[in-house]
């Protein structure tokens, strides 16, 4: 099959983007939907020895087969394929998240704020909402506990705000020492990838100096950084070493389609 | 070895709180649920799931207790119950809604879990929301307990965050055998359902298949939850239908696009209940019906076709 | 994959707090932290085990937490150490150092449990003895934590018990199967055994076999800690004679008849430690003099001969 | 084999007595010893449905074939024939046990006091022991939370105490409405088995009325009252119903022979 490189989509790139934050040899919490995609994407091609695990207790995927797509549920049955345990939510989040052993996780979300908090609980207030959410699912759980968090949401002014409508799950908090405060671990170098770009922290220590403010570090081929800046409605902080992304290889976009069985999981704008 | 009916009649109580989760799902059950009007059912599980939604309709379920919920939202008659507070709630997570089963499987009154700390979880606006489940907190003095809390621990006096154990009255769950005696065997992800068997007064089991204890007995590591600890044990297969059971058969994503399952309009979730919950007897009745109107293929298409063979069975032995 | 020897070499230091387990020990592991001299170790387990009187005659092991004496009683050395102060320990419970590890492993700083509600525990006496752990539990401002503690909850009122999360610096076990990433394989009773593992910083396992992963994967009800919670793997055959494996063999019960390993005198446990652990390079050593000593017959005569073969396979499937 | 039931032992009667006191269909954790070897026994001879539980994790325990002796340790591997389900001490002490689905214990202990109250941790005080024991394992555990409580030890004053040296295990505690002032859920009617006799206690409701003191209630054939009164070093409460337990059977002396396997548990006196 012959891949048209040209025509991927933002989506896609944003799959891609979110996929190369993923480290081979690395134990890694994956959330549902496209995080699953990404960190599958990640495990085919990149990190074959990524420890692929997720929030119902199947520990270490390892696809025996590439007959089959990706998993679309954090309990989709084939996660048993090639795992190397099958537990449940208390080894899973208990043990692997809170006991300090996922070394990253992938994670969508509605919201993201300029410090890093992530919201998957609603639009506006509980009093007034726009919209009410699903909820944190295990967001929360990972945000308290996880050494490094990959979120990925498409970049709309929507999703981007100074203050997260609600924080569900603490980046930084209100900025440097607000995980300390809280009684926190330190977390990071988080990142961010979207349809545009992919964003950093400014933090050298986790949380405890630096700004702690989202730093945009790699455009998507073709995209501005006054576009970016347009859709952030604060004053966005800029790496001094801010460059291109390489656009998707011919082998991502053949494994990404292959993984996405036909568009089940490239669901942007879904929240 | 009960029916559907007989065990939700006699185990299933208005106003009970009950554990539904996650993963193994029995819609056997749940519709048996519905069929029979209980009313005012608090529902708990980390992720609560679309068997939620069908029951919150006619106000089998009208709280909830959960860390997620999956697939309930695409529903706009429960979006709508939500907002006017037909349907009540607190938010959790998946985490510590499992570890509060746990908790209450293990009889502690709480435990400890950093989750919430930095997060808008603790704001007074989110623990007591107007449609929270304050008046389900109210202590003998009136006074509201909170859903959790923050306290200084005695032994380094770090903070501490606990969660309140969960005791549901009734658990429903389907699982891939059982015995009679009600020893509950389970194999795949397996999410919070093992603490929410635990925990629960009275745990109401489909099995896909019954098998002598045996069969239990020579692989007892599946057992989630033994049978003194259940209180009805039910032969429903395809119990778990329309979602899936590892090792039998796939979830049928085309079932709520056929059938309005998805309860996404009151119209075609009354529609939906009418023809396919109150309009059959029980969950056999339920599958004749779908045979007869779809075919015996639709059905048989969604069974698992190549299933995992031990490559060097580990082996048990004492002497 | 490493050597015992590597294994200790390179993760048990002096004063580390250990944890070895109840019911499936590695003596491989134990008799390498003799032979390479760790001093001033704290043992912790639901029970100890007597490979923890082998530990304490040179002072590997100076201090306990745990809930049972498992045949640790039996050596006079032992119980002249524990009235001396040479030992010095906190009493718990099977569950609630069980529950303490399981803390650590989930992170917790303590957990609930009622256990000591009502008895002598709680008393100052019993808490802080002359011999009891009061400096291991010294603060930063100098006053001594409590091994336990009684709260009013904040949610009832009702008084509870806590109990401090366990995290051991490291963990030995012997297990029935590893593969080479250390993803572990355990059946039978397993007492404390997961979150002993789970809890410790680092994990050393003995494997009476190395499978391919594939052995593993299609069977991962069986993996009680995958192989990124795993410091280092060691094949050893027989590694937890003279203590047995399901499966495998049985224990070996005249040994400490035939050899002083019940360290029942100060000159007995001296010449057994001098002859069978000293007197040996590794396990290999051991098991090789053993056969020289004592024949091939009375190890084979130990090897389980008959072992249970599942009725009905579960089969796991999901297309 | 012929038995000569006028050959018995009062270790062996002990058993005996236990035993009688399991019922069938309930469940039970059974602890290491003596008194593994009762429930043994009770569930060959009256008990086939008790569901025989150890702490360790095989939960319900049916022996699948009658060559073997009891099983020695809780965590005895031949616990696993036949069980229901192989779990851990989180299933079997903590959700089993603490979670309140046990309805009964066999237990043994060095010393029992007038309220019930057990011990296995010294004799002695700990600044000055005359004998340091194991422990308490799990009887502190199960004390605090199963319904009704067998002990089982031989008749002997050092065991029989006005106040144990040591509580590891609370029965009654200082009397009525000891439990529920501890925070505990009440717990009766306990029994306590011994080489000369079978004790109750005196309350009606599990610890919150009546005197809650030990109660003689059955006595060994051959055993005098008094014989019992000397060993006792209080005014020893005597059951209006007093009688004498009937000796053993044939079949529970052939299968207690054969369940001990040549003497291996019946070790009266070894605390």
């Amino acid at each position: 099959m012959s891949i048209n490189l040209d025509k991927y989509t933002r989506a896609e790139m944003m799959i891609i983007a979110t996929a190369r934050q993923v480290r081979d040899g690395e134990s890694c919490i994956v959330g549902m939907g496209p995080p699953l995609l990404s960190a599958a994407l990640a495990k085919y091609h990149h990190a074959p020895n990524m420890w692929y695990c997720t929030e119902s207790g199947p520990l270490d995927w390892i696809p025996t087969s590439r007959e089959l797509p990706a998993p679309i549920g954090i309990a989709d049955h084939s996660l048993t394929q090639g795992s190397a345990m099958s537990g449940d939510m208390v080894d899973a989040l208990g043990a692997f998240v809170n006991g300090g052993w996922a070394q990253s996780a992938v994670l969508q979300a509605a919201q993201i704020d300029r410090f890093g908090n992530l919201n998957t609980m609603l639009a506006g207030t509980f009093e007034d909402p726009i919209r009410r959410l699903p909820g944190t699912g295990g967001n929360a759980d990972i945000g308290a506990s996880v050494e490094r968090v990959i979120s990925t949401m498409p970049l709309e002014t929507r999703r981007f705000k100074e203050r997260a409508d609600f924080r569900t799950t603490a980046g930084y908090i209100d900025g440097p020492g607000g995980r300390a405060e809280a009684g926190l671990a330190p977390q990071g170098p988080n990142k961010c990838a979207t349809t545009m770009c992919v964003f950093g922290f400014d933090t050298e220590d986790g949380g405890t100096t630096g700004s702690c403010e989202m730093v945009l570090e790699r455009l998507f081929p073709g995209v501005s950084l006054e576009e970016v800046q347009t859709t952030i409605p604060w004053k966005l902080k800029v790496s001094q070493d801010l460059t291109y992304m390489d656009p998707p290889t011919e082998e991502e976009l053949v494994l990404l389609r292959h993984l996405d069985d036909g568009g089940n999981h490239l669901i942007p704008g879904r929240y | 070895m009960m029916t559907a009916h007989e065990a939700v009649e006699r185990f299933v109580n208005d106003g009970d709180t009950i554990y539904s989760g996650f993963n193994i799902i029995s819609f056997a059950l749940t519709n048996e649920i519905i069929r029979q009007g209980i009313k005012g059912l608090k529902a708990v599980a980390g992720s609560v799931t679309p068997n939620v939604t069908m029951m919150s309709i006619d106000g089998n379920v009208n709280r909830i207790e959960t860390g997620y919920l999956s697939g309930t939202l695409r529903s706009k008659p429960f979006q709508e119950m939500m907002r006017d507070g037909r349907v009540k709630w607190n938010d959790y997570t998946n985490m510590t809604i499992t570890l509060r089963l746990m908790a209450g499987g293990l009889g502690m009154p709480f435990i400890c879990a950093n989750s919430f700390l930095g997060t808008d979880y603790l704001l007074e606006e989110t623990m007591n929301h107007s449609r929270s489940l304050k008046e389900d907190r109210k202590r003998e003095d009136g006074s509201i307990a909170p859903p959790y809390a923050v306290i200084d621990s005695p032994f380094d006096g770090r903070k501490a965050l606990l969660y309140p154990a969960l005791k549901p009255d009734v658990a429903i769950v389907h699982c891939q055998r059982a015995d009679e005696e009600g020893n509950v065997q389970v194999w795949g992800p397996q999410a919070d359902t093992k603490w929410g068997l635990w925990s629960s007064k009275n745990v109401l089991v489909t099995a896909e298949e019954i098998v002598p204890r045996s069969v239990i007995a020579t692989e007892p590591h599946f057992t989630i939850v033994p049978g003194f600890k259940v209180s009805a044990v039910i032969h429903e297969p395809w119990g778990s239908h329309p979602s899936g059971l590892n090792g039998y058969y796939r979830a049928d994503r085309e079932w709520a696009g056929l059938t309005g399952a998805g309860m996404t309009t009151w119209h075609g979730a009354r529609e939906y209940l009418d023809e396919w919950v109150y309009g059959t007897k029980d969950h056999a009745g339920y599958i004749a019906k779908y045979k007869a109107r779809f075919g015996e293929d639709l059905l048989d298409n969604l069974r698992v076709k190549d299933t995992m063979v031990p490559e060097q069975p580990a082996r048990y032995g004492w002497r």
